[in-house]
């Protein structure tokens, strides 16, 4: 193969060209400012109003419940802090899970060093709450509930509809970081009672610096960035229109293909999964059935994962050994060590995500060069 | 992150697999942490009478910088008297790889540890007066790895 | 004339086409995540990090020493909440001025609620800030001074050199926001002293949705997003690289073009100013010589901002009554009140900015629309 | 952020300007705040002898929605009677501009209380007993007003 096959769209994925296509215009052409009373920033206003509402329908939500911000990282903070700080006469409880992305655990380290208690739900062998645990956890002063819904790493996709139920039954709040998700599976934030739900752009075909936060009408929460008031006034910075309009031609898409897409990937991804698990010593990390469309997560015992990683990329192939955002991290996956894997399981750790381009052949050619790769790794190592 | 040479060391290293008889093992790391190491040397003497370590081979669990720390220690001792062996510090390594990432420094130490226990082990089966150089470090080493142990099994409960 | 005339760069620039192309190949073909081990993620890491250091260089400053950001507002958050958290064991009061963007001031507001003491300098006539009253406002417990070095609405430029040299003696931390002077006048941030710096792309021809904050080695700060730990753990989320890309490449601009943009527009500047100065019962705000080459500002007594904007509009120009983010507002302009104008005054005002795109022609223009709209408005008002 | 409607009465605002000899004058709003209103009112009787507001100008200083609510008011009552006049409520103004963004209903309030002080006006000059309605639309006017004025004199000092 002469081209590199890129199986980490979990990682982030190229821009869909009809996306760049649909953002062209708004970089100099129509490049006004939405505050601005003039024809310019009225034009802008009219673009970002439209895009708004056309991503809310997707969500099943109203125009006014979605605030655009730079990312899911954002978006999570904004759920989090926001939530916590407007509420916090309420209570200063908190619930989540062991297995989040770090937007998420590292808001909550720092809640916990600003005066909230923060639970930590454990899952079970596949990544799944317990939904006992849930209720048993939530208290009279738990102000909010925040469950990543489909894991970044393993895939594992959480049972939403009975943990909306719940949070809705108790009372309380029901945050969940959807970025893996979106624009993959459909979502209806009113049937699953979801109040509060970050997505972004650049995990499906939109531009990276870009994300939004489903907010609830009615849900008490306050900005994280204060200014001039943007996004009423829950998020302020000059709007990025173009970002924002790419973002709305993503999801264009995805209510288009979104269906197709997920039948291809699933039979593609279990194609790959049959024929990795014939390597000696090999697992499939997360829910067999349970997971996103474009997500297998292996363990292979006696090797590590940054190494097959790389000696992949040699190879032309790239994947990540779990996201992308902790690689240069010492310390083991924590999602994998909360399935229950030992730490030496953790370690050798491989995410192979497909997205939207990814043939039959490219699979091909990757089960062709793993078992090579794995061989080459266990004859360094000196486990047996 | 990691430049060409220690790219180059990791894609092809040297020298890895077992010795069959040898005359000292060191194995430092734990799986925990994600890099174990094990050194194997065969020591025999030069024309002047001098102990040399004659052949060295590796087996490393671990991540690219590892592996390639693991190679290049390998083509540094190789051939060199065990008095000089004995002094080897961990900054040759980064030297001859010409750089590491900061958060992989500590490759290189374990590198470098692998070698000392090696030679330990080497004294220790031939019974002879173990150096000082050696003992001291053999004492710091064991001392991390029960910390380390303590500190992940802990995390684990 | 068919073309718009806008006349309101200090809200929001085109991008200039330089810039788009520079950006393009970052979308689809280099789209990969800079935290990614695989050669896409180190393709971006090294674009990522030749950006950093060309901006870092035009500053003056060490490559370390720049944390991008989605944009100046985010800039300025993360500078003052990022170092009162940090330095909040060596004291919790906060000087900055009364002619602050809302970016600042909204920020300094949330922090008095969480427990920090903020001081708000006055201004003189022109917009300056009396040398004197900063040094008397430092204390033992000041932890930062945060000053606007070009000031929005009425382009006055602080005497930043004298007020870095105060504070290096005073031993407190300063943070400029240079948000409307980055680009236009040259800025070493060594001979000014400054400790940190808020800049953004798109005031002057980069994208919307990146900014960056300049931070000296040494200062304690801490982070306001939390997540996967990108830019050195300051401000987590996925790297918008073509987004960057754009920022460097206009900073290249900016290098090359910078010193010819600055001696046209102050030319033509001062020609609008003494032209629109004929008008009766009109005023210049800010200072007559210190001021941003491209900003002028101006009150037309007995007439207000907003229908002089909109009627401007009705001609084909665009301006704003101050800055644009505060257009939704009732208030009258804090900045113009500042300067001691009364309420009317500050409501009559009218901000002019032009930009590298600006001819005399549509100067031209503008001058000769401006004394009937004023006119036209002044025969609507029971004022005299 | 206006509709048509409403930048067309801004555009081309009817009847502006000042009546004369008017049989009453209501000014309301204030500077600081930046909207100021004057509207100035004839009054003459019907056929049936009902009293009716014969002519209406007004004087803005004031956003467009300040402009464009004080246009449509003149349009809304100009041959009204007076008794209809008095019954008047800025949601007839909203209502016929086809909706205002909510910062701007106060313009419409604004209006409204124009049209109430001229018409307290034209009673008092008349020294004809005032109609309770008005009386206390009045009072509520006039104690805004100075509500208002404190609040800006505090934050001017
Ligand atoms: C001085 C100043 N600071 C901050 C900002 C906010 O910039 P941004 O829209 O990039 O957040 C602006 C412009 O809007 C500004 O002029
Ligand atoms: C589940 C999840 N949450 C949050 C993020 C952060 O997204 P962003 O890079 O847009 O901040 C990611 C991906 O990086 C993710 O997979």
């Amino acid at each position: 193969m002469n081209k590199r096959i890129y199986l980490d769209y979990a990682a982030t994925t190229p821009v869909d060209k009809r996306v760049l296509d649909a953002m062209q215009p708004y970089f100099y052409e129509n490049f006004g400012n939405t505050m601005s009373l003039h024809e310019e920033g009225r034009k802008a206003k009219a673009t970002l109003d439209s895009c708004r509402s056309n991503i809310a329908e997707f969500l099943g939500a109203k125009s006014e419940e979605l605030v655009f911000t730079s990312g899911a990282t954002e978006s999570d903070n904004l759920a989090l802090k926001g939530v916590a700080f407007a509420n916090q006469n309420n209570g200063k409880h908190i619930i989540t899970t062991k297995i989040e992305h770090a937007a998420i655990l590292k808001t909550c380290e720092w809640l916990e060093k600003h005066g909230f208690e923060v639970s930590y739900l454990s899952v079970d062998q596949f990544g799944l709450i317990d939904l006992e645990e849930l209720k048993n956890t939530i208290r009279k002063d738990t102000i909010l509930v925040s469950i990543i819904y489909a894991n970044n790493e393993i895939g594992t996709i959480q049972n939403m509809k009975e943990i909306g139920e719940i949070c809705k039954n108790k009372e309380v709040y029901l945050h969940t970081d959807a970025t893996q998700i979106f624009g993959k599976l459909p979502i209806d934030v009113n049937k699953l009672n979801i109040d509060l739900m970050t997505i972004n752009a650049h995990k499906f075909y939109g531009p990276k610096g870009v994300g939004a936060l489903y907010i609830r009408k009615g849900v008490s929460i306050e900005p994280v960035l204060h200014g001039g008031g943007h996004e009423s006034g829950l998020r302020s910075t000059t709007v990025n229109v173009s970002g924002i309009v790419g973002f709305s031609e993503a999801v264009n898409i995805a209510k288009n293909e979104m269906k197709e897409d997920e039948i291809k990937q699933t039979k593609l991804r279990n194609y790959l999964i049959e024929e990795v698990l014939k390597i000696s010593n090999s697992r499939l990390n997360g829910h067999p059935t349970r997971r996103l469309p474009n997500n297998a997560n292996f363990s292979f015992s006696f090797i590590e994962g940054e190494s097959l990683v790389l000696l992949l990329d040699d190879r032309g192939i790239s994947c990540s050994t779990g996201s992308a955002c902790s690689s240069p991290n010492l310390e083991p996956s924590h999602v994998l060590l909360s399935l229950g894997l030992k730490h030496d399981q953790a370690h050798g750790s491989l995410r192979v995500s497909i997205g939207k381009d990814t043939t039959k052949a490219e699979i091909d050619y990757f089960l062709n060069v793993l078992p090579d790769v794995v061989e080459r790794l266990r004859k360094l190592s000196p486990l047996r | 992150m990691y430049n060409e040479k220690v790219i180059e060391h990791f894609r092809h290293p040297h020298n890895f697999g077992e010795i069959e008889d040898p005359d000292g093992v060191g194995e430092v790391g734990n799986i925990v942490c994600g890099d174990l190491m094990k050194l194997y040397i065969k020591i025999s003497e030069n024309e002047k009478g001098e102990k040399i370590i004659k052949d060295i081979k590796f087996q490393t669990y671990g991540c690219a910088a590892a592996l390639a720390t693991s190679s290049i220690i390998t083509d540094l001792v190789k051939g060199k008297t065990l008095n000089a062996a004995m002094e080897f510090s961990n900054k040759e390594i980064i030297d001859a790889l010409g750089g590491l990432p900061q958060i992989k420094i500590h490759c290189s130490i374990l590198a470098a540890d692998a070698l000392n226990e090696a030679i330990y082990d080497y004294f220790t089966k031939n019974k002879t007066e173990i150096p000082k150089i050696i003992t001291l470090k053999h004492e710091r080493i064991t001392k991390m790895n029960e910390l380390m142990k303590e500190k992940f099994q802990n995390q684990n409960e």
